[in-house]
């Protein structure tokens, strides 16, 4: 199992049924592979759909369906189009079960960095900024470090995307939950030790006795 | 009811250095044939009030390329390189704002409020410059409305008054758009009698349009 | 998909007290069926938030006749004798709201927004109490966002998970009163399959509807 | 020609092709009635519709489909139907050209006073508040007089609806413009004397030179 199938599989346990859900473009987007079996979930694009499928058939994409990456999707009986306006008043009204985003960096408080690198990548924050502020549940999905540097610091270098605190921070390496009194390691990939995780994280770790083994469904 | 005009003419209505938006997420559910036409046109100095800037020569990608945008409010230009080499060149100034944001300021504008009330961008670069203020104990940033001289929306359908359909997730920013700006005009993929579109499924009132595109030449 | 449940389950989940949203206008569009169950239930010391209060033995005005509700946030009430003897003997308190305002802080309520910038009620009674901000040179009062505890509404259809369609003017409140409570309840002329209602007539998700109440005995 | 019909008659000379608007309940309702020939005017209802027609026949009312009166109606082809926020996007944001609405009050200022008489009426405002400060033109249909006392006055003594002036006020006596000068007499009814005009109005009218004759169309 490569990290990114670890990190969507772990994520996917976070699921609850009968429930809304945004997930972000790239790794975000593997969850919908893995969902626990059983499990009624709603996806919701933020172009403006909920209950979107899998790409269609060649030669039957519809131009007016895409995700919000631009990539055709299809639809799935019960689906529901809207507006830009109404799929955001979905999203900062508390209706968003759950959203899972990328990071670029998650500092002590839990709060997100992910919308810029200053001076160098300027994409916008798109949907990133009301997506931390709204949604009930926050799961960033990343690599533990990049390039050996942690993205989990004791600081923001880079800006903000909400003061909010995300809920969880799920890695190839780790299961990490931001609390009042700092970030707590849940959990540990299967074979990682608990030593290696805070060797590659970049503030302290809270380190309780049951530090579990990470679940990754079937 | 009213006559269609030419995406020609529609262009033609389109003043150099206007402020203009034009629905769409990522060039799906863009007026493409107005698009086209600006082009031609060769309009400049456009402020472009979008999502994005979709990608090189698709949608509003369109008018970056062609030189006919001098300053872009989006929540997103990073599918869009030609976007970002022309705003380190300062050919273009980028004011970047969160997309539910973005969405209710045009909301707004078009509703006559004067803004809003989010948390979205508090203590962020995003609020940089806005007013704060408490209602029930919370802080939330003062987003103002906004407007423009002419917004340009796509339909799926649309009926001879100018009442619009949309499709699927075309319909993003085009119904807060029509309603948003002094001038609007849209295009449709299709032109229908009156009468042939439900008054429950209609998403834009033809009140709101003010000049109709002619049907597309399918046959 | 969920399961339905009975017009006395739905009222047995709205407590003595609590916030309700009620959608309708002069009784057009309101849940009759659930509103019928909460007068049998007995339900007490509502606050009802309602454009209107329709007339005596229509709609919420049901619920005023019942003495089920101990305040009132409308924006009007002309058309209910009972509801202005109430407010009069002060069995009632009535908090009055200008429509747009009503709608927009329940919209806003919703959205997750904090509330809206207004010029409607400015340096009238209804502007009483409400701190007031300038934007671009203007005068706004800043109206808060309304939620409630529960929302009633009504709609033509459903489908198995909720999804809502409206017909014409029933439509009024609903779909901002569907957004803006923390327990929704539908209830709808017919339920039909899932698959059924196009994704672009839907006027309201399923994901917001916590519960839907069985369809009427029609045969 | 009673008065209600001369006030609606005028009221419809106002209408402009292709535009929206928005007759209030009671005697605006009539101006309907008028609409001269060859315009088209779409009539809006804020309960939520665009292009509402007649009642239509015995047995064939809609339950589903009233005016703001609670009324029965017909929809006319091209019809639109929306929710409440939307229906006062329109009459906020500008998009309604012109609203006609009943009066209990109109002071020197050309402000209103239509929703409430303290200690004897309070049904509350409605839409008029949002109308009166959201139509693009603003006309006011009602009785010059009540019970033989001036509606025309120096002062309100009734709460306001708007601190913004209405556009204009038709009465069964005249046609009153408020401008920056002051309340102009702009045309009287026929066989009706300017200082009768004046006489039953609380306050000063500027009279102009060319006082016209109230235009009541065919």
């Amino acid at each position: 199992m490569d990290s990114k199938e670890l990190i969507a599989r772990r994520v996917a346990q976070e699921l609850r049924n009968n429930t809304l859900v945004n997930l972000g473009i790239g790794l975000p987007t593997l969850v919908a592979n893995y969902v626990p079996p059983g499990l009624e979930v709603y996806f919701q694009s933020e172009n403006g759909i909920i209950g979107f499928g899998a790409r269609p058939p060649e030669g039957m994409e519809d131009v007016h369906l895409t995700d919000a990456g631009g990539a055709f999707v299809s639809a799935r009986p019960g689906a529901v189009a809207f507006d830009s306006a109404t799929s955001f008043a979905l999203i900062r009204g508390g209706h968003l079960d759950m959203t899972v985003l990328g990071g670029l960096q998650v500092d002590r408080h839990g709060r997100l960095a992910n919308w810029m690198v200053p001076g160098h990548l300027v994409p916008g924050m798109g949907g990133a900024m009301d997506l931390v502020s709204g949604a009930r549940r926050v799961i960033v999905a990343m690599n533990h470090t990049q390039k050996g540097q942690p993205k989990i610091v004791d600081e923001l270098t880079l800006p903000a995307t909400s003061l909010r605190p995300v809920t969880l921070i799920v890695t190839e390496m780790a299961v990490i939950e931001p609390t009042e009194t700092g970030l707590v390691l849940r959990e540990t990939a299967p074979s990682v030790m608990v030593e290696a995780v805070c060797a590659a994280t970049g503030t302290i770790l809270v380190v309780p006795n049951d530090v579990g083994v990470m679940s990754v469904g079937n | 009811m009213r006559s269609a005009i030419t995406p020609a003419a529609a262009a033609n209505l389109v003043p150099d250095g206007a402020t203009v938006m034009v629905g769409g997420f990522m060039g799906v559910g863009s007026p493409h044939r107005i698009i086209k036409a600006l082009v031609v046109r060769g309009v400049r100095n456009l402020t472009l009030i979008a999502n994005d800037t979709a990608r090189p020569g698709v949608g509003v990608g369109k008018l970056i390329d062609a030189g006919c945008v001098s300053r872009v409010i989006a929540s997103h230009i990073g599918t869009n390189p030609e976007t970002q080499r022309r705003m380190l060149s300062a050919e273009i100034e980028v004011e970047l704002v969160p997309q539910g944001t973005l969405a209710e300021r045009i909301r707004a504008g078009g509703a006559g409020l004067g803004g809003v009330l989010t948390a979205t961008g508090l203590g962020t670069m995003a609020g940089e410059g806005r007013m704060v203020v408490q209602v029930d104990g919370r802080d939330f940033l003062i987003e103002p409305a906004l407007k423009a001289d002419i917004a340009l929306v796509a339909a799926r359908s649309a009926d001879y008054i100018g009442n619009l359909v949309y499709s699927l997730t075309a319909r993003n920013f085009n119904p807060l758009m029509a309603m948003a700006a002094t001038t609007t005009i849209a295009e449709a993929n299709e032109v229908v009698p009156l009468g042939v579109l439900s008054p429950d499924m209609i998403h834009t009132p033809g009140v709101l349009i003010d000049y109709l595109v002619e049907r597309p030449q399918l046959i």
